[in-house]
């Protein structure tokens, strides 16, 4: 998306991507849960080269008290850059863009979570990107839903996000850095997938009104495979602490566990949509 | 903060589900634009303009600086907004927060993306020396939808905007001339937004409208039509369809508002 | 008042100034109330190039709370330049200048008003500078001072405020920018005329007592001209203001709506000085 | 934060009406002044200034920097203070406050205005290299008038001061010496501030008055007996005549002040 | 912020007595040390570190730029930390805090002192050109001794760190090259963190016993066997013979701690 | 403690160093207390060329309320460099080493301290360097102490700083400037000496540990030429305040007053150590 590089092709002669993915193919995808022991619930995504971290604290009381809000809970989420997740060190104070982010991640998490449940408390997602590669955004959105999960908040559906975008003439689904940075468009999605709803969504670059409608086809594909893997973890993630339980009679006294048994079935069958 | 009544709420509902809005608007009509341009003899371009009674000032300062290393022949613009309380009880003074800095980001965006101003003709000598536009946009008058009315002066400051030229000698030195020449680009883009309130979707709210939305999406369309960016915003969600819907309609209000721009 | 440009002439052959002047000539001058429909009291002047804004709100509530003074209104005033109101982009933040023009506004506003008529609560006057010219200062709180009587905020005496200072050798009222660049001293007042009070003043560059009492009284000329177009678009202001009321069956709903009728005849006759 | 009790507010307007002021000196006369200079031998200059119990102490450290671009031939003096909990219960930590920035700038305005010391005489090669001076001062104990206090330090510090020579070769580059050589400069400006309580105009106020005066306005008076600067502060107002009064009884007053400086 | 009940406090002042611990090491057991390098393939350097439970991520990014003027042959190494709530819920968004920058402080000096590496092995072109390395710190989770794990994790970063080789042109233009070379380096130091608890003395405190801990003594031993750096805090107090066991505990500790650290 | 500078010699023929002194002497030390006429209770020292002020105030209010503690007061430390007070100008706002330095001159200063007396008070100890001079810290926590004392705040002990370390191979104590800068280790060190405890201990460079052994042992003597020098000066001072109140009929009424009369003769007794 920028005028002034020449444009290096983007596909071999087999039509494949640099990578060797096809138009429709996502990067490699790892997801766990718990990976951070002090926060209420955690998750780790690594998305093509992109490694991110979330951590999730709450319902809790919110300080400073003056921000509660009446009747429902303040969502708040921080997405921050580590120094060295990029090419050239980025500074340590937030930049406008990751303040930009942490907004559009925390619109895309919130309407799929029941904040009138908690009145006058906050919960907090942190997200922090180890390494950074094309759609972090998305892969942060994808990873703070089942951080979430992790920390036994209720929610309408788990959030999943990718991009869609055209590269090289050709739309193509989960744009790889390169693909972003000499691309024609980006349009970074987040869905309910099993509500049919958007719930994070930009666009930058150029397409027609043809091309957005084909291309918002491609991704929910992408979104829904995501999308299952993002159960699967959790249901296993879930399995593996009811053995925990089971396997140990008193709970352990460590204050830096993870109180993972707040996630009961009711939780896990409301993140399947409804 | 502002707030709205019960009561006013209810009435709005009912109105859009008889198709009408609470001003009168049908569901695709935008409030009037004005454009009043170089107001601020000061700076190298300039631009009031009004959307109904939402008001916004953008002013251009203009600086020669280097280029970024990975875009070595390409000028640089900066956007930024300032929310002062001149323009709205519920703005505070301080840092920019975070509706300033997406109202800044999505303009910049819509700009940036679309065939508009080439950036490479802001470059001065390859690697070396650039122009570096500054773009300051304050509201003055918060009446609703200050993304298509900072988009709005914003476009009109780069259209009536005058660069000093720049001499640049075998040293590397450059002499900021007394000539000035206009920008070079191609028609402007339009920001386009949209509020979903309940099942309805509206273009241009105002503020009582923008109280009850759920969800806000900024369209710009580019001078040949495309779609050049979009924004997504507020705590509601879209389908595909309604997206979709979104594009078309803005397809086609974009050529009424393409009409009352300043010609260069 | 800088020693290392030559002096250039400041006078033409006729003795007059390099914009057509006398040395007791004003600029041009425009005045308007009510130009910012979201604030409580507005008003907007064109002082030579100076293009400046007042937004007053209140008396209000006033947050922090631990500021409020028990006995009286705190007054507050924030001047700000735009970032494209002067020859060189100014920085966004606000600098030293603007928080010690922000403090002697309000000190020039403050003897005229009753804050001791609203306890704990607060004032807000907040001036934007869109083009800067010489003599911003008391360009801003001329405005300032009808912005606070189109929010109908009681007070003694509207301020006036305009500078004199020395050029080339003279003495000449309402500085340009040349003048106050490159003449030989400026006196920066502002009046509460009516009463014979001076509420601000400040002075640099050079000049002996002599000419600074003749130029004490060259100023109040030229206050009591920018006093009496004050006065006139106040009493403008409020005739139109009671013939929309009358038009208008209902008061209108919008928001936006400035709160001019809290301007009564008590008010405008407290404004013209006892 | 200071306060005075409604008995010693009373007290004080009675004296002021008898023409005597609560510590026995005349509304004429200055508390006694003391001046140490060179406290600090790593600064380029530096005295420590005392104004009854008040006291202050500025610093000078020089650099060697550009010229600002419209003054090629002039160096830059830097003013700023620090009021600290050092000097007064009621300073607080933090960026500098409404009256640390008043203060720099009336002190740093007396100083520039004045014939005291030419800026051109602080260039090295026009338009490449001057001398930046930063003046820095503490308030160490503040008993009233940190504005005379403060002025009288800063002028000190830079009366003693001394300046590294600096050599420019052909090709631009500053080398800065070990020689020293003292700043050129006139009679020095000096800074009275007076009071107004009630209808009294008084000059030097301790810190008592300063709780009940409702005006203050500071003179700077060149060595040339003209005024080089003024700056009326507080919320209470002044007429012509009390503006031309405090001027002549500041020119009056100055004599008595100059002789206690340091000569160079 | 983290508590802990009194008969907890009670319960683990027993254990101490009978010369045990909560979680049953002795009193100079480390607690599992693991090192996974190079995590971060946009870094040029990386290293995760696990003690026991507590977790820290180092990454360093490098840039090259001029020396300080007092050391014109040695390169820069500019360490910091940051404490989000990531790692812990009693951490706060925010400029560094204390903590943060304490901790950056004697992890820097505990290198900054050793033989590890050279300063001037960073130097590219005296007076010039130089590489500043950023070494930053992020805590995962915080189970007590943040010094010990984040010192492992940025000697572990520099010792799998590649520099990018730089060319200097005649001109003194550096270019940055695509080939990559190690840092030359010795032994690395270990950093050894002592929590006193009473009047016992522990090795590598887990976060419950720094709740109960009145003193904190981190000392860094160098690769030959050499003191090279140390830090008391807390608010309690040390004799000297405590001091000097602290010591000589760690010169026999460190020999373990060695062995885990990743070879070259 | 920097590789790159050649060692210059640190030591003359006759085996002094280059100030003159012996390995295990002191610079020249001046105290005074009382010395800031604003604050509670005040000190100053020259030691080298070291010229540092300390200010006390409290027990007081301690602001912002949220952060005072239910069973104890508050100490706060902030140790603050003029700009001038170092070669290169320093820039005003504080650096990490300012906040490292306040936070090790607080945590050397605590543990004397009845902090349990004071619930939910604030201590506020204010220290600024005039001219910095090797040991800076160590002077400061000298300074800092009897400041206390002087404000009347019971303690366990008084606390004394100097620093010791390695400069051309030899153990000196209370090191220059340039043996820090160039030496091979420093040790900055403070103790509350009566009771042989450390409470401020810093090390940068390289020692054996039979060198940090001997180094103790050194500096404890330093130590314990400069506690006597503190209580002399705390002696004198109690003396002169006993003068000065039986001279004067009626204490002073200005607001500067210090209120040294709060010493007694037990907080004298308890500094000497229990």
């Amino acid at each position: 998306m920028t005028d002034s590089l020449e444009k290096e092709k983007l596909f071999d002669e087999k039509g494949l991507r640099l990578d060797g993915r096809r138009v429709d193919e996502l990067r490699p995808l790892k997801l766990e849960i718990g990976t951070l022991s002090r926060a209420d619930g955690s998750a780790y995504i690594e998305h093509g080269r992109n490694k991110i971290l979330a951590a999730v604290y709450g319902p809790r009381e919110l300080h400073p008290r003056h921000r509660a809000i009446a009747d429902r809970a303040l969502l708040r989420v921080t997405y921050r850059m580590g120094t060295f997740s990029v090419g050239e060190r980025k500074r340590p104070a937030p930049s406008r863009r990751e303040h930009e982010i942490s907004m559009v991640i925390r619109q895309a998490l919130e309407p799929m979570l029941f904040l009138e449940m908690y009145p006058r408390a906050a919960i907090d997602v942190f997200i922090q990107v180890v390494e950074a590669d094309g759609g972090s955004r998305c892969a942060s959105t994808t990873v703070a839903s089942i951080a979430l999960a992790n920390a036994g908040i209720p929610m309408r559906s788990i959030v999943t996000g990718v991009a869609v975008g055209k590269a090289d003439g050709q739309l193509v689904v989960d744009l790889s850095d390169l693909e972003d940075k000499i691309g024609d468009a980006d349009v970074p999605v987040a869905m309910a997938y099993g509500r049919n709803e958007y719930t994070l969504l930009q666009m930058d670059g150029k397409l027609s009104k043809e091309e957005l409608a084909k291309a918002l086809e491609m991704v929910e594909g992408a979104i829904e495979t995501i999308y299952e893997k993002q159960q699967q973890v959790l249901r296993e993630g879930f399995i593996q602490i009811r053995e925990e339980i089971s396997e140990s009679e008193e709970p352990s006294s460590d204050e830096g566990d993870v109180p993972d048994t707040e996630i009961d079935e009711t939780d896990m069958e409301s993140a399947d949509g409804d | 903060m502002d707030i709205i009544s019960e009561i006013e709420r209810e009435r709005m509902n009912e109105l859009l589900q008889a198709g009408k809005r609470i001003d009168g608007r049908g569901f695709d009509d935008l409030r009037p634009i004005k454009i009043v341009p170089n107001i601020v003899s000061k700076a190298e371009g300039s631009a009031e303009a009004w959307l109904g009674e939402t008001r916004v000032i953008t002013g251009m300062k203009v600086s020669i600086g280097q280029p970024f290393p990975d875009t070595p022949n390409e000028g640089v613009v900066v956007t930024s907004a300032e929310l002062s309380p001149i323009g709205s009880p519920s703005f505070e003074l301080g840092p920019p927060g975070e509706q300033a800095i997406e109202l800044a980001r999505v303009v910049d965006r819509g700009i940036r993306h679309s065939n508009f101003i080439q950036r490479t003709k802001l470059c001065i000598a390859e690697g070396t020396h650039v122009y570096l536009l500054f773009l300051d946009i304050y509201i003055l008058a918060d009446h609703g939808n200050l993304i298509d009315a900072s988009h709005l002066s914003a476009v009109a400051t780069l259209m009536t905007s005058q660069l000093p030229k720049v001499e640049v000698d075998e040293e590397g030195n450059a002499t900021i001339l007394e000539e000035f020449m206009p920008l070079e680009m191609e028609a402007p883009p339009i920001a386009l937004t949209f509020a979903k309130i309940n099942d309805s979707i509206v273009v241009d709210p105002i503020s009582t409208e923008e109280l009850v939305m759920s969800t806000r999406l900024s369209i710009t369309i580019d001078g040949d039509d495309t779609i050049c960016s979009m924004q997504k915003s507020g705590s509601g969600t879209l389908t595909r369809q309604e997206i979709l819907d979104c594009v078309e309609r803005a397809c086609q209000i974009v050529k009424k508002a393409r009409s009352v721009l300043p010609k260069r």
